[in-house]
């Protein structure tokens, strides 16, 4: 039980070594010769207008919160599927009424136009 | 217990022993043989890249009626060898102004959170890394870590385009993660665990078969995650140079392709053990390497199927691709899990048999694809194609947006 | 399906339909309409059905069916949601969803579905009507409702609300149906909210009842405390418990725990269905629209006060037996009850608007259930209660249809009336037939013709409860009060519909769309047939010809009191005697009247009474002189003006004169220097001071939370020393 | 293995770290930050007595489980509704430091 | 001193160092990147308590969405809370303070009190974390049900309020 999470441990540093290792040993083969040019931001080829850390709408913003509250559902969501053999009609009918609310709320949302892209 | 029939234990004890016997104690050789296995797995991933860079290149090629790599070796086959030992002799080049950590940080991450998935898949009866009991919801996790990179890519390289690209590729993976994870809900509830290899064990009948629907959106979403063609919107040359990855060179630029492969094969793999019965088929349970061989069969199959796709696909606006997902896969997906969950509960309290649930269910999959096609279509018939040539949009401002109508990208 | 099932099920669908309408339907005038009837429609034929069921079942008060699941994990117990029906609930639910569905398929109609949209109607205001062209030029109709699809949406959660509070198993359950029904009442009274009128009568209605409610709460969680639980069967059905509760004293009066509990509910119901201290909401309330007035009134608001006083007289008559004194809070009850009856019908005697009469009615008829409550006569209150329901809602509909026709006339005429003054009408008999004859037998059932109509049977039953219970004084009272109600009952009908119409606008009125009579005629037929359902076995003549189903049924529900109820022929000819007495002197006063700006003719006969009754005996005059007058006056004169400006500021000034003072001084006797300084130091000092407690209120959340840590801590040390270290 | 007490030291102090943020930061949105550590804070909590509970009982114990599940949904409720909050606030009035949004100032 | 309290230790101080950095960097994006670290760090110690659904679903919930989101707000937001000079407020040392001693508090009584000090044992799988069960306490009328339709009423009205306070940015913008 907690060797299986020691395992995905392991497992987790194991997969963060080997790209960093071979980054590092590419870093020790490749040239370094750096200059202002270079290392200047790429935007093709014109000098750079502004800080880049730019604003941006809130779209994103939207899309990020309908997506929280149908993750936040899976919470709920799987442990029910997984139960599901064991249940009865009963308890099917309540997740569809669930989901039902999902729906709802995802239609509420497109309604209010927040699923558009501008 | 011989290696032919359980390799990985086989060779787990051997190793064991070994240790043991130059006297480390059994924990710490547990452990040593957790890494090994980890590293052998994680390393071979990673080299199969190479291969897979290669397929991919000849079948496009193909496609588009070339020949592809064809100097280097046999069929070009070491072509991408010279590729990756080329690359490693790529300057780093670090864009001045760079937030540097979550700059290095950003190309290991996208390819940790794709090798882990790695961690939980069963490849054969008795190869696995390991058989978490809440694999299935692991694997959907790891994927968030990825987007983190892609976040910290786009902040991290200092550059508009860089950073419009990376909140792009967020957008559109949170947009699609969610057909997708309530896509796997239909497997779970057939299942009855969150656990690979009982997803696996279980697939006397494919689900496939029982949830064609379900499957094909899973596919979908997965490229879309994956951010592959129609879907490559994120690193779209014409509209935002290269999209999160602008400013890197050398291996970090070289990772962010490894992690592309890779994850597309990923995906493919995952399609495979799903919804493909895994490494299921005659004679796989007492030769594991048989049925690791038939799951090779079943991914590579996937794998060109996408390879394929995307040489014949164009690519998607980005407003169609939220639309897609949002207006499309997700209602069409949530009411499929509602309609299996009824129908399957009713169907065995009538106690039908299983194959004939299978093909109830196929037959009503099909018919709620061809409904939500034919009322896709008749509303973008009805609808005209939004202008959006006439919008000026351009792409990056300094100032506050909420006071400058129609900025953004 | 099963029944415990459909229970649950009853109250959910119009809460879907608001929950549809708020969220996707809003706009969608005919879409709202089909949603909230559908719902309702749902819940009142899942409530036949149940109510079907379990007509047939024997001793279904003993086992009433119901279920009940886990809400709230209290420290050891489950505070637990459940629904029940038994007898008091079944018959509750059938007047319950009958009136329900009239009224809302009234309303359809009463909104103008269907008619063009006004030409200048705002949201908030009544609909003006819309100018329409066709053949024959253009000429106005009545203009639908602006915020149509809105008030579908309140009135759908306001049943949601009265079905769950009728089905519900436990006093936890009921209060929760009985706040939403409270939140509902105040945002329909104030649904035109651009009338100021409309706001002040909202607020008022809320805070009214709030007094009430509470008391109640104060009462159900000594309940709780005291038993563990709220669950009606656990409570009144437990003899132990019973028993228990009645014997032991609360602190408050000597009184028993039961009758103490009872007395606090039983001011919750006085607030809710309006008795006598905490009446003055409801006539204030007609400024909502006509169904909304119907359903506060008949069907949900007020039936469930009673109703509440019902299922908690177990409660109130603890420790009583039939034929023994009554305790000290059926005294209560019999006196508030007996007192508003004929207080709020003297007050109907002499008002004009044509609803505010039917409010006062309503309230003295309340009176009247209360009063036969706290007599005993259980089952002729609950008779009562639904009897009144099906009437009053129909006298209710009935005068928003005559309202409506009115309004027709007023648009038509473009004459400037008050649609709803009673001295503006006359003659509508012709104009509008089907109201005329609905409104009519609506109120002789009000007002208890005998016989025929429904109100006759259940009056009766409390005049005979009242005589037979040897109250004579209560017999006497509420005898009088049904003489008066039979009067300003034919008082009403003379002046709207009989003799000639008094103005252009009563003559251009015209019969209402179906919508709106339909409902009416079905209340008419319950106004007259529901008291068949409860003749009395020792009625001479009648008596034996249907069994008294009625009694039977409801009375099974008293477990501790069983007694003869012999029958004398006293209150039969009382009950006579008044109601046709009434009518006809009210017929004979009214029907001369043909002026609309007539003098009333009972006003010198009546004299100074007739003012006060006018006046409503200053109820509302009161309150504002003793309530807020004060309040106000606290706020205003005592706080702002004499503790802030004198006292604080005096002392500030003193010390400032003071500082004055001694400067001048100070100056003789030393030089500048040190007096600026001083003066300015006391002065600085002093404006340091108001800036200093200023500083507290810095508006800025995290200092507020620091403080909040602050104590937070200190609390938890102090808990941690006094405990742990104990 | 693993004494309780130290999980609830540490949840302890995630808490507190979590207070310091939300009392002291200008930025609302790292005030929300501050309020995230200290909600998973409480879940550390209730999973470490769930697990004592369950190993002490010798039973299953589900509420502590579903009551993580619950302050899941409260946390992500609270996350979008704050956040949109300061939009809208920064929208109005070009500034989330939450020392200026101080309308209720006496 | 066993091999398990050792990588607690070591994941706690990875988590309170990174939870620390959170609420005091400058820069208020690395402290939403922080915040991803010590969130990761929180999973792990989920996983120490063999609550693996939990620890997995809070990468999924926190790491994927709620941080996500933040930093979107952020990104959003940027422009007026320039990243130089003080990030907190006057009263940052009388927070400092309060939290300290409330911190002291805890301990105090979480090392006093001697019930607490039990070890968690490795609990058998049957009794440990069943998804199953807890799948099924969630549909039990008995059990969760309320919970269970309630939290989806909640995480409707969220969206329901959110969207309307965003709403009107893009009603200013078309």
């Amino acid at each position: 039980m907690l060797s299986n999470w020691l395992y995905i441990g392991i497992f987790m540093v194991v997969s963060l070594f080997l790209p960093a290792a071979a980054i590092f040993i590419a870093g020790l083969l490749a040239p370094k010769k750096p200059n202002a040019i270079k290392n200047a931001t790429y935007e093709c080829g014109m000098e750079t207008v502004g800080e880049s850390w730019i604003q941006f709408k809130a779209q994103y913003y939207v899309f990020a919160l309908v997506f929280l509250v149908f993750d936040i559902e899976t919470v709920f969501l799987f442990p029910w599927a997984v139960a599901y053999n064991q249940m009865t009609l009963f308890g099917v009918l309540e997740a569809i009424i669930f989901i039902l609310i999902l729906l709802g709320a995802l239609i509420y949302a497109w309604r209010k136009g927040a699923l558009e892209w501008h | 217990m011989t290696f032919w029939s359980d390799p990985d234990g086989f060779l787990g004890n051997w190793l064991i022993h070994l240790l043991a016997g130059i006297g480390i104690p059994a924990g710490v050789a547990q452990a040593i043989g957790y890494a090994l296995g980890a590293a052998i797995l994680a390393t071979g991933a990673l080299l199969f890249v190479l291969f897979l860079i290669w397929l991919e290149r000849k079948m496009i090629g193909r496609v588009q009626d070339r020949l592809g790599p064809n100097r280097l070796g046999p069929w070009g086959i070491f072509q991408s060898v010279a590729d990756m030992l080329k690359i490693f002799t790529k300057e780093y080049i670090t864009p001045t102004g760079a937030d540097k950590v979550p700059y290095n940080l950003a190309p290991i991450l996208t390819v940790a959170a794709v090798l882990m998935v790695w961690a939980v898949v069963p490849l054969a009866v008795t190869v696995y890394g390991v058989d978490l009991n809440v694999g299935l919801l692991f694997i959907i996790a790891v994927g968030s870590l990825g987007e983190m990179g892609i976040l910290m890519a786009g902040w991290g390289s200092n550059n508009k385009y860089a950073l419009l690209g990376a909140f792009r590729a967020a957008a559109q993976l949170l947009s699609y993660e969610v057909p997708m994870v309530l896509s796997l809900l239909i497997p779970v509830m057939l299942t009855g665990s969150l656990s690979m290899n009982k997803i696996v064990m279980q697939q006397d009948i494919w689900y496939v078969l029982y949830a064609p629907l379900a499957a094909f959106i899973f596919l979908i979403t997965s490229i879309a995650e994956v951010g592959r063609a129609p879907f490559d919107l994120t690193e779209a040359e014409s509209e935002l140079v290269a999209g999160f990855n602008i400013e890197y060179s050398g291996l970090k630029f070289g990772m962010f392709f490894v992690a592309d492969f890779l994850h597309s094969f990923t995906i493919s793999l995952l399609v495979a053990v799903i919804f493909l019965g895994g490494w299921r088929g005659p004679g796989a349970e007492t030769y594991p390497l048989l049925g690791f061989v038939y799951l090779v069969i079943k991914t590579s199959l996937v794998n060109s199927l996408i390879i394929i796709e995307r040489a014949s696909l164009p690519r998607f606006r980005i407003d169609q691709m939220m639309d897609f997902t949002w207006k499309v896969l997700t209602p069409v997906i949530l009411i499929l899990v509602a309609l299996t969950a009824l129908l399957e509960k009713t169907m065995v309290m009538v106690g039908l048999g299983a194959w004939l649930r299978t093909g109830i269910m196929f037959i009503v999959n099909i018919a709620l694809l061809f409904i939500a096609d034919t009322v896709v279509r008749g509303h973008l018939a009805r609808r005209p194609r939004p202008d959006v040539r006439g919008k000026e949009r351009p792409v990056a401002r300094p100032e506050n947006f909420f006071s400058q109508p129609g900025s953004g990208a | 399906m099963n029944t415990q099932l459909l229970l649950w099920l009853i109250p959910l669908p119009p809460l879907l339909a608001f929950g549809v309408i708020v969220l996707g339907a809003n706009r969608r005038n005919g879409l709202s309409t089909a949603l909230a009837l559908g719902g309702v429609g749902l819940s009142f034929l899942a409530s036949m059905v149940v109510f079907f069921r379990v007509i047939g079942i024997e001793d279904l008060s003993e086992h009433p069916i119901g279920s009940a699941v886990n809400w709230l994990p209290t420290a050891d117990t489950w505070l637990k949601v459940g629904v029940q029906i038994d007898p008091l609930s079944a018959v509750t639910l059938f007047f319950v969803a009958w009136t329900i569905l009239m009224i809302f398929l009234y309303s359809v109609g009463y909104h103008n579905f269907g008619q063009p949209k006004g030409d200048h109607d705002v949201p908030g205001l009544p609909p003006h009507g819309a100018t329409v062209k066709d053949g024959h030029g253009s000429h106005k109709v009545m203009s639908i409702e602006p915020m149509y699809a809105r008030f579908f949406a309140l009135i759908s959660l306001f049943a949601f609300a009265m079905y769950l509070l009728v089905v519900s198993d436990n006093l936890l359950t009921l209060f929760v149906g009985w706040e939403i029904m409270g939140l509902c009442s105040y945002l329909l009274i104030g649904f035109w909210y651009a009338k100021d009128s409309a706001r002040k009568a909202a607020v008022k209605a809320f805070l009214t009842t709030r007094v009430g409610d509470m008391f109640m709460m104060i009462g159900l969680a000594a309940l709780y405390s005291i038993t563990g639980s709220l669950s009606y069967q656990d409570i009144f059905g437990n003899e132990a418990v019973m028993h228990a509760l009645a014997t032991t004293t609360s602190p408050v009066f000597g009184l028993s725990w039961a009758g103490f509990i009872g007395l606090l509910i039983f001011l919750g119901v006085v607030g809710k269905s309006a008795q006598f201290p905490l009446h003055v909401w409801l006539p204030d309330a007609m400024e909502g629209p006509t169904p909304v007035s119907a359903m506060i009134h008949a069907a949900t608001m007020v039936s469930a006060g009673v109703y509440l006083a019902i299922r908690s007289f177990p409660l109130i008559s603890a420790g009583w037996e039939q034929g023994a004194p009554l305790t000290v809070p059926m005294v209560v009850l019999t006196a508030v009850g007996a007192f508003t009856a004929l207080f709020a019908a003297t007050i109907a005697l002499a008002q004009n608007d044509i609803k505010r009469v039917l409010a006062y009615s309503t309230i003295s008829q309340l009176g009247y259930m209360i009063a036969a409550l706290g007599m005993g006569a259980y089952v002729a209150a609950t008779f009562h209660l639904v009897t009144h329901a099906f009437f009053k809602a129909l006298l209710f509909l009935g005068s928003g249809s005559v309202i409506h026709g009115m309004e027709h006339g007023v648009l038509h005429t473009g004459a400037h009336i008050d649609p709803q003054d009673m001295y503006n009408m006359g003659g509508l008999r012709k104009k509008m037939p089907r109201t005329f004859w609905t409104f009519l037998i609506g109120g002789f059932a009000l007002s208890g013709f005998p016989m025929v109509t429904a109100g006759f049977w259940s009056k009766d039953e409390i005049l005979s409860g009242a005589f037979n219970g040897g109250h004579i004084f209560v017999f006497v009272v509420l005898a009088l009060s049904a003489f008066l109600t039979a009067f300003y009952t034919m008082r009403q009908i003379t002046l709207t519909f009989l003799g000639k119409p008094r103005t252009k606008a009563a003559e251009h009125a015209h019969e209402t769309p179906w919508t709106m009579t339909v409902p009416l005629m079905v209340l008419a037929v319950f106004a007259v047939s529901a008291g068949w359902a409860g003749i009395p076995e020792a009625f001479p003549g009648l008596g034996g010809l249907l069994p008294n189903w009625f009694e039977e049924f409801v009375g099974s529900m008293l477990h501790n009191v069983h007694g003869e109820v012999h029958h004398s022929l006293v209150p039969l000819f009382t009950s006579l005697v008044v109601a046709l007495g009434g009518l006809l002197l009210g017929w004979l006063v009214y029907r001369s009247v043909d002026r609309a700006d007539a003098a009333d003719p009972m006003a010198e006969p009546l004299g100074l009474a007739f003012v006060a009754f006018k006046k409503k005996y200053g109820i509302d005059e009161l309150y504002q002189l003793i309530f807020i007058r004060p309040a106000e006056w606290f706020a205003e004169t005592f706080t702002y003006k004499w503790v802030d400006k004198r006292l604080l500021d005096g002392i500030l000034h003193s010390i400032a004169r003071l500082g004055i003072l001694l400067g001048g001084w100070l100056r003789r006797s030393f030089d500048l220097p040190v007096i600026n300084g001083g003066g300015n130091g006391i002065a600085r000092g002093t404006r340091e001071l108001g800036s200093a407690m200023r500083g507290i209120q810095s508006g800025r959340i995290q200092q507020y939370m620091i403080a909040a840590i602050a104590v937070l801590a200190l609390i938890g040390l102090a808990f941690y020393y006094l405990v742990f270290m104990a | 293995m693993i004494p309780l007490s130290w999980y609830l030291i540490f949840s302890a102090a995630l808490f507190c770290i979590g207070l310091y943020g939300v009392l002291s930061r200008k930025n609302s949105v790292a005030i929300l930050m501050g309020v995230e550590l200290m909600l998973n804070s409480c879940t550390i909590n209730l999973l470490a007595f769930w697990h004592y509970y369950v190993q002490v009982r010798q039973a299953l114990q589900m509420s502590p489980l579903v009551f993580a599940a619950i302050i899941f949904t409260v946390a992500a409720a609270e996350t979008a509704v704050g956040l949109a909050l300061i939009i809208s606030a920064y929208r109005k009035r070009q500034s989330i430091v939450a020392g200026d949004l101080d309308e209720l100032k006496g | 001193m066993t091999t398990l309290q050792i990588i607690f230790l070591i994941i706690a101080a990875i988590t309170l160092v990174s939870a620390c950095l959170v609420v005091m960097t400058r820069k208020i994006m690395h402290a939403a990147l922080w915040l991803v670290l010590s969130l990761m760090g929180v999973a792990m110690v989920y996983a120490t308590l063999q609550s693996g659904f939990y620890a997995v679903v809070q990468i999924l919930v926190y790491i994927g969405a709620i941080s996500t989101l933040i930093i979107f707000a952020v990104m959003m937001t940027r422009n007026v809370m320039e990243d130089v000079g003080p990030q907190s407020n006057r009263g940052w040392g009388l927070a400092m303070v309060g939290s300290l001693i409330l911190f002291a508090g805890f301990s105090t009584v979480l090392l006093t009190w001697d019930k607490v000090q039990t070890n968690l044992l490795e609990i058998p799988a049957i009794n440990g974390e069943n998804i199953q069960m807890l799948g099924l306490a969630l549909v039990d009328p008995m059990g969760f049900l309320i919970p269970f339709e309630v939290a989806s009423v909640l995480l409707l009205a969220a969206l329901v309020a959110a969207i309307f306070l965003t709403s009107d940015i893009k009603r200013s913008r078309s």
